[in-house]
């Protein structure tokens, strides 16, 4: 990609367009993201309560929050369990894509109707879903007992095994047409003559969706686990909605526990701990993602 | 090739003016002196009458403009907590429950003490006992604005297909009669269970909160776990609805305004949504009672001056309008709720036998057994407390875990919490001794 | 070429959904503007279905949560009762006279505040109006 | 068997649809007729439909408010998406120095998840006068890291002959982003037009903090805080989800053509 520029003054210029271009969003991040996790970071060293200067604390609130938080412990494994839920939403959209992409009559229409969750509001989401699941009258109950699943109906967000697992069925409810777009994107990026040559070749369909589609669709796959991620932090907005982080904190994720922490206790410090914590998960678990797929897969390429 | 980085920074910057412009002149800084911000809890349908409050402000400071936020309680915390460490807390806070022991505790509320002192005919004029409610270290925080406190509300049609001629006397009748009253989708009990509502329950079977130093946890105990496990059946077999435990506010009262529940205990403000909502509720098919041992939590509304706040007399001056006289009575008569002005009280309910005579023996309870009130502790961690333990209950009721279990965690957590507080409050007193 | 550059500004779908959104704001904005005087006539009679004079009709708003009381008005020899400017869209209408006790309160909502209603089925006091349920 | 596979194809695909579909038809359902908590069994059919709940929502927020002041902010944060987000990953295409510090920067920024950085921020956004508006709102979604890396990779796949004869011939560096690189990262541009659009769009906890005007508010807090006033138990809750999904909708079915036709065919193929 190099251009060979003779003059210096040209790289001069160069440059200062590449960090004229960079700036806005660098501007934004640095305002929004890192000066906010270095605030985090130096309060959650400190005592603080909301009329008082600060005062050094070490790291209390870390042991606390290992030691004695059993909340904690529950909404960091809340938490991972809700990403389990991206993994099953992107399998879902594959097989949706794989489907979708066959030419048959009416897949326009397909696409359309399975993508048409996505731009819908979460907190809206939320509310259709309360009312889908309510124990009394909703249409979820009704129907599994009208096949037979169940014998009497299930108060399903209030209860203490059911809520994560329907709160997690919602959010792939939402993004599911999102993650079939993007793979459906990746399929039609590969060159149909790949495919002639392995059937030349004598391979059966299975062995060509594992040797060539799965391969490259990789950097999709990657795209939709990143996206799942970032739109775990939407799950905030489900959670609030549907049920509080309840019952007891079944549905307690490290994002509610933070908002709760934080705004409904005032105890900024400690918030600021979970905080800190919360952000190595996340950075760990990209780390792992973009391990697994490949080191430096799709679009995400460090060089 | 030259980079033509001006003719691309014109448009970029054209475009960003453009966005500026589409943003709208909406953020205009707005001037603050001579300013007191209210900040209300909830108050949407009292528009009008906080401009009469603040008309009659403005015959006493004509100069000072008032500003009124209103916020409903599950963002008002969020938006106070905000405006605090921005360093611009509003002048005058409306809380419920125990929030304000905290701000309080770490000194974010003016001492009211001297004002109360100063004004004795104001003062003589609220319950002793609701003007304590709002002492914390022997110093007075908050003026009532209106007081409401829980109560048994009873189905009479289902008190009469029954068989039941009069509400329980204990405990124990309590959950008799709830059996009694169950069949198919009907329950017998419910309660709400935010805000401490739900402690009568435990008053009443003997049980504390705490030591009485306020030191130590001291619900987990045999007679506790007897009653959690009690209640839990109750709660599996239909007698106690399962929405007491999970549900809020409009849920609860809907399902006993559709005829569904026997007794509910809910605070007076309750009557007013059925009303509302419902055509066949009269004094023919409700009645009102207090629970057993007449314990009752109180879920009470008061003023707090900010201690940073710039116009504290001024500050005071407008609680004092809104708190008594004409101001509270409006107040009063447009809540259906009594204030802390017992004089004021008297009219209202002269106001009420005439419009609307149901509610009338209602508020009569609310006046009475001041002095069995509960699940108002000083405590200056009140809230995080509430969250540590009612989860905990809550699983054990809803017969996730077993009482003893949930109440041994529950324990641990709240002596946690006590321990913790005792820490940071010398860490604070430390601070405020260096400055 | 104007012709065919109008065609692809105006015969899109985009400007066709916004148009037609338009035009149906602008026609019910019509009709409301015709029909929002706040007049709410209507009858109330005994229940053998003879007119009742003097009877007091008490009108409430109902609003989303809670129900406010709105304005009264007497019936006249015939049984009519007329309000004016009422400004409501959920209403709950309830006639009472001594010695004849209270109908029971009758819904009625409208399509948008102060509409015009002419109520065709009278309040009528009923034999036993308490218990509603 | 041909026939068969086809058929099962147009089954499984009904039925996904199918269950996509039925919430939106049972949050239509009981907009229309408000069937209340205690209903039991769920009629199939809405029984008696009326939009009375349509008319209490519409009289209980001021909605063409809310919906203005949605629009604004999600039109700022598309505008300042595309544009930021291309500016900058059209300079990831290119080698300087601290590239490598400006990804892994970019990288560990996506994972910072922004309830976390409500308090800060807010603080932040005070200094800058920008509390209590639109781009107030706004700013922090002004640009997406996701975006940035497809836009970096969209470029990146533009042919560098394409680009180098555009030199040659003299054109602008500018004009070649504008007229040679974005036409083609139609994809790029169509994915980052319906993040920005959701994300923009279903902003809840930020403007929630930093609004304090209640003319301000936008459609998810409204909606929001009908919850917590009326629960789950009227109509009129349903008649305002549904006026809030409309406009999405609309929106999204009108452009649909652009989203995924600019999404599954991308100028990513060469």
């Amino acid at each position: 990609m190099t251009v060979k520029f003779g003059i210096g003054n040209k790289r001069l210029r160069e440059s200062t367009l590449i960090w004229f271009l960079l700036f806005p969003s660098l501007a934004v991040f640095l305002l929004y993201r890192i000066l906010p996790l270095a605030w985090n970071g130096v309060l959650s060293l400190q005592f603080w309560s909301m009329y008082k200067p600060p005062r050094f604390a070490g790291l209390y609130h870390y042991k606390e929050l290992f030691l004695y938080d059993d909340v904690f412990r529950q909404s960091l494994w809340n938490t991972l369990l809700f990403m389990v839920g991206s993994p099953i939403g992107i399998a879902l959209g594959l097989m949706i894509a794989l489907l979708v992409n066959r030419p048959i009559f009416g897949r326009n229409i397909y696409r359309t109707i399975i993508f048409m969750s996505f731009p819908v509001m979460t907190v809206a989401t939320g509310v259709i879903w309360l009312w889908l699941f309510s124990e009394k009258t909703g249409l979820i109950n009704y129907f599994l007992m009208y096949i037979g699943l169940i014998d009497h109906s299930q108060p399903f967000l209030e209860d203490f095994n059911l809520a994560l697992p329907s709160i997690v069925l919602v959010s792939i409810w939402q993004v599911v047409g999102l993650y079939m777009i993007i793979i459906l994107t990746g399929l039609q990026n590969i060159p149909p003559s790949i495919y002639q040559a392995a059937k030349i070749d004598g391979a059966n369909s299975w062995q060509q969706f594992w040797l060539i589609t799965f391969p490259l669709l990789r950097p999709s796959i990657f795209l939709c686990l990143i996206i799942g991620i970032i739109n775990s932090f939407n799950a905030f907005d489900l959670v609030y909605v549907m049920t509080g982080g309840g019952p007891g904190h079944a549905t307690e994720l490290l994002i509610t526990y933070i908002y709760k922490t934080a705004f409904t206790l005032a105890r900024f410090d400690y918030a600021a701990a979970i905080t800190v914590i919360n952000f190595s998960l996340f950075l760990a678990l990209t780390w792992l993602v973009n391990r697994m797929s490949g080191g430096n897969a799709g679009a995400v390429e460090t060089n | 090739m030259p980079f033509r980085a001006s003719a691309a920074f014109t448009v970029i910057a054209a475009l960003i003016s453009t966005l500026l412009a589409l943003s709208g002149c909406s953020n205009e800084s707005e001037p603050v002196q001579n300013k007191i911000v209210v900040l209300t809890f909830n108050m949407p349908h009292y528009k009008d009458g906080f401009s009469r409050w603040v008309a009659e402000f403005h015959k006493l400071h004509p100069d000072i403009e008032v500003e009124q936020i209103d916020r409903k309680g599950s963002n008002w915390g969020a938006f106070y907590h905000t405006q605090v460490i921005s360093g611009t807390a509003p002048d005058i806070i409306d809380t419920q429950g125990g929030a304000w022991l905290q701000y309080a505790s770490q000194g974010g509320l003016l001492d009211l003490t001297p004002f109360l002192e100063k004004d004795a005919e104001f003062t003589a004029n609220f319950y002793p006992e609701l003007l304590q409610s709002w002492i914390y270290e022997g110093q007075n925080y908050g003026i009532p604005l209106y007081f409401t406190k829980t109560l048994l509300f009873y189905n009479k049609l289902m008190f009469q297909e029954a068989g039941i001629t009069s509400p329980p006397n204990s405990f124990d009748q309590l959950m008799e009669y709830a059996y009694k009253m169950t069949k198919g989708e009907k329950s017998g009990f419910m309660t709400l269970n935010f805000d401490w509502l739900y402690w009568p329950l435990f008053a009443m079977n003997g049980i504390d909160l705490v030591t009485p130093d306020l030191r130590h946890a001291a619900f987990n105990t045999p007679k506790a776990i007897a009653l959690i496990e009690r209640l839990a059946k109750a709660t599996k077999d239909g007698a106690i609805s399962n929405i007491s435990w999970t549900g809020r506010w409009v849920e609860p009262n809907s399902m006993f305004a559709a005829g569904q529940i026997g007794m509910l205990q809910a605070h007076s403000t309750a009557l007013l949504w059925m009303l509302s909502n419902t055509s066949w509720i009269n004094e023919n098919t409700i009645g009102f009672a207090q629970m057993p041992g007449n314990w009752s939590t109180p879920n009470a509304h008061a003023l707090h001056i900010s201690a940073d706040s710039k116009y504290p007399q001024a500050a005071w001056d407008f609680i004092k309008i809104a708190t008594s006289g004409e101001g509270a009575y409006s107040l009063g008569i447009s809540l259906n709720n009594l204030t802390g002005d017992r004089f004021v009280n008297e009219k209202i309910l002269d106001y009420f036998s005439q419009t609307k005579p149901i509610v009338v023996p209602l508020l009569r309870t609310q006046q009475e057994h001041l002095n069995t009130l509960v699940g108002n502790w000083p405590l200056a961690n009140d809230a995080e407390i509430k969250e540590a333990l009612y989860p905990e209950l809550q699983s054990a009721l809803l017969n996730h875990k077993s009482a003893a279990d949930a109440l041994s965690r529950a324990e641990k957590k709240v002596n946690h919490i006590l321990s913790r507080d005792d820490r940071t409050a010398q860490s604070q007193s430390s601070v405020s001794g260096g400055q | 070429m104007l012709h065919s550059a109008l065609y692809t500004l105006f015969c899109n779908r985009f400007a066709i959904t916004f148009g037609v959104f338009l035009i149906i704001t602008a026609g019910w904005n019509t009709i409301v503007s015709f029909n929002d005087d706040g007049i709410i006539k209507g009858r109330v009679v005994a229940a053998d279905g003879k007119p009742v004079g003097g009877a007091t009709v008490t009108l409430l708003n109902k609003e989303l949560l809670v129900t406010v009381l709105g304005s009264r008005a007497m019936t006249n020899e015939q049984g009519q009762f007329t309000f004016t400017h009422h400004n409501s869209h959920h209403i709950w209408l309830q006639a009472a006279k001594d010695g004849m006790g209270e109908t029971p309160r009758v819904e009625f909502r409208m399509y948008f505040k102060g509409q015009n209603l002419n109520i065709e089925t009278p309040l009528s006091f009923a034999e036993n109006d308490t218990k509603g349920q | 068997m041909r026939r068969h596979s086809l058929w099962a194809t147009h089954l499984l695909l009904s039925t996904t649809c199918l269950v996509m579909l039925v919430p939106f038809y049972w949050l239509l359902k009981t907009s229309l007729t408000g069937e209340n908590l205690f209903s039991y069994p769920p009629a199939l059919l809405p029984d008696n439909p009326h939009i009375f709940y349509y008319v209490d929502a519409w009289y209980s927020i001021p909605f063409v408010r809310y919906l203005l002041n949605s629009v604004v902010v999600s039109a700022i944060v598309i505008v300042a998406n595309i544009i930021f987000n291309a500016m900058a990953g059209y300079a990831l295409t290119m080698d300087f120095k601290g590239k490598r510090v400006v990804i892994l920067l970019l990288l560990s920024c996506m994972m910072v998840p922004y309830q976390a950085t409500v308090v800060p921020a807010y603080l932040l956004t005070k200094e800058l006068g920008l509390l209590n508006s639109h781009l107030g709102m706004a700013l922090p979604l002004m640009s997406t890291i996701v975006c940035i890396f497809m836009f970096k990779a969209s470029f990146a796949a533009v042919p560098r002959s394409l680009i180098d004869s555009a030199r040659i011939d003299g054109v602008p560096e500018w004009q070649i982003i504008f007229r040679i690189m974005l036409p083609l990262s139609q994809s790029a541009i169509a994915t980052n037009v319906v993040l920005a659009f959701t994300w923009s769009w279903n902003s809840f906890l930020w403007p929630l903090i930093i609004l304090r005007d209640d003319n301000m508010q936008t459609l998810p807090l409204g909606l929001a805080n009908f919850l917590s006033v009326v629960e789950d138990t009227s109509g009129a809750l349903y008649a305002f989800c549904i006026m809030v999904l409309i406009p999405g909708l609309v929106i999204f079915l009108l452009a649909q053509k652009q989203f995924i036709q600019g999404l599954t065919t991308g100028a990513t193929k060469g």
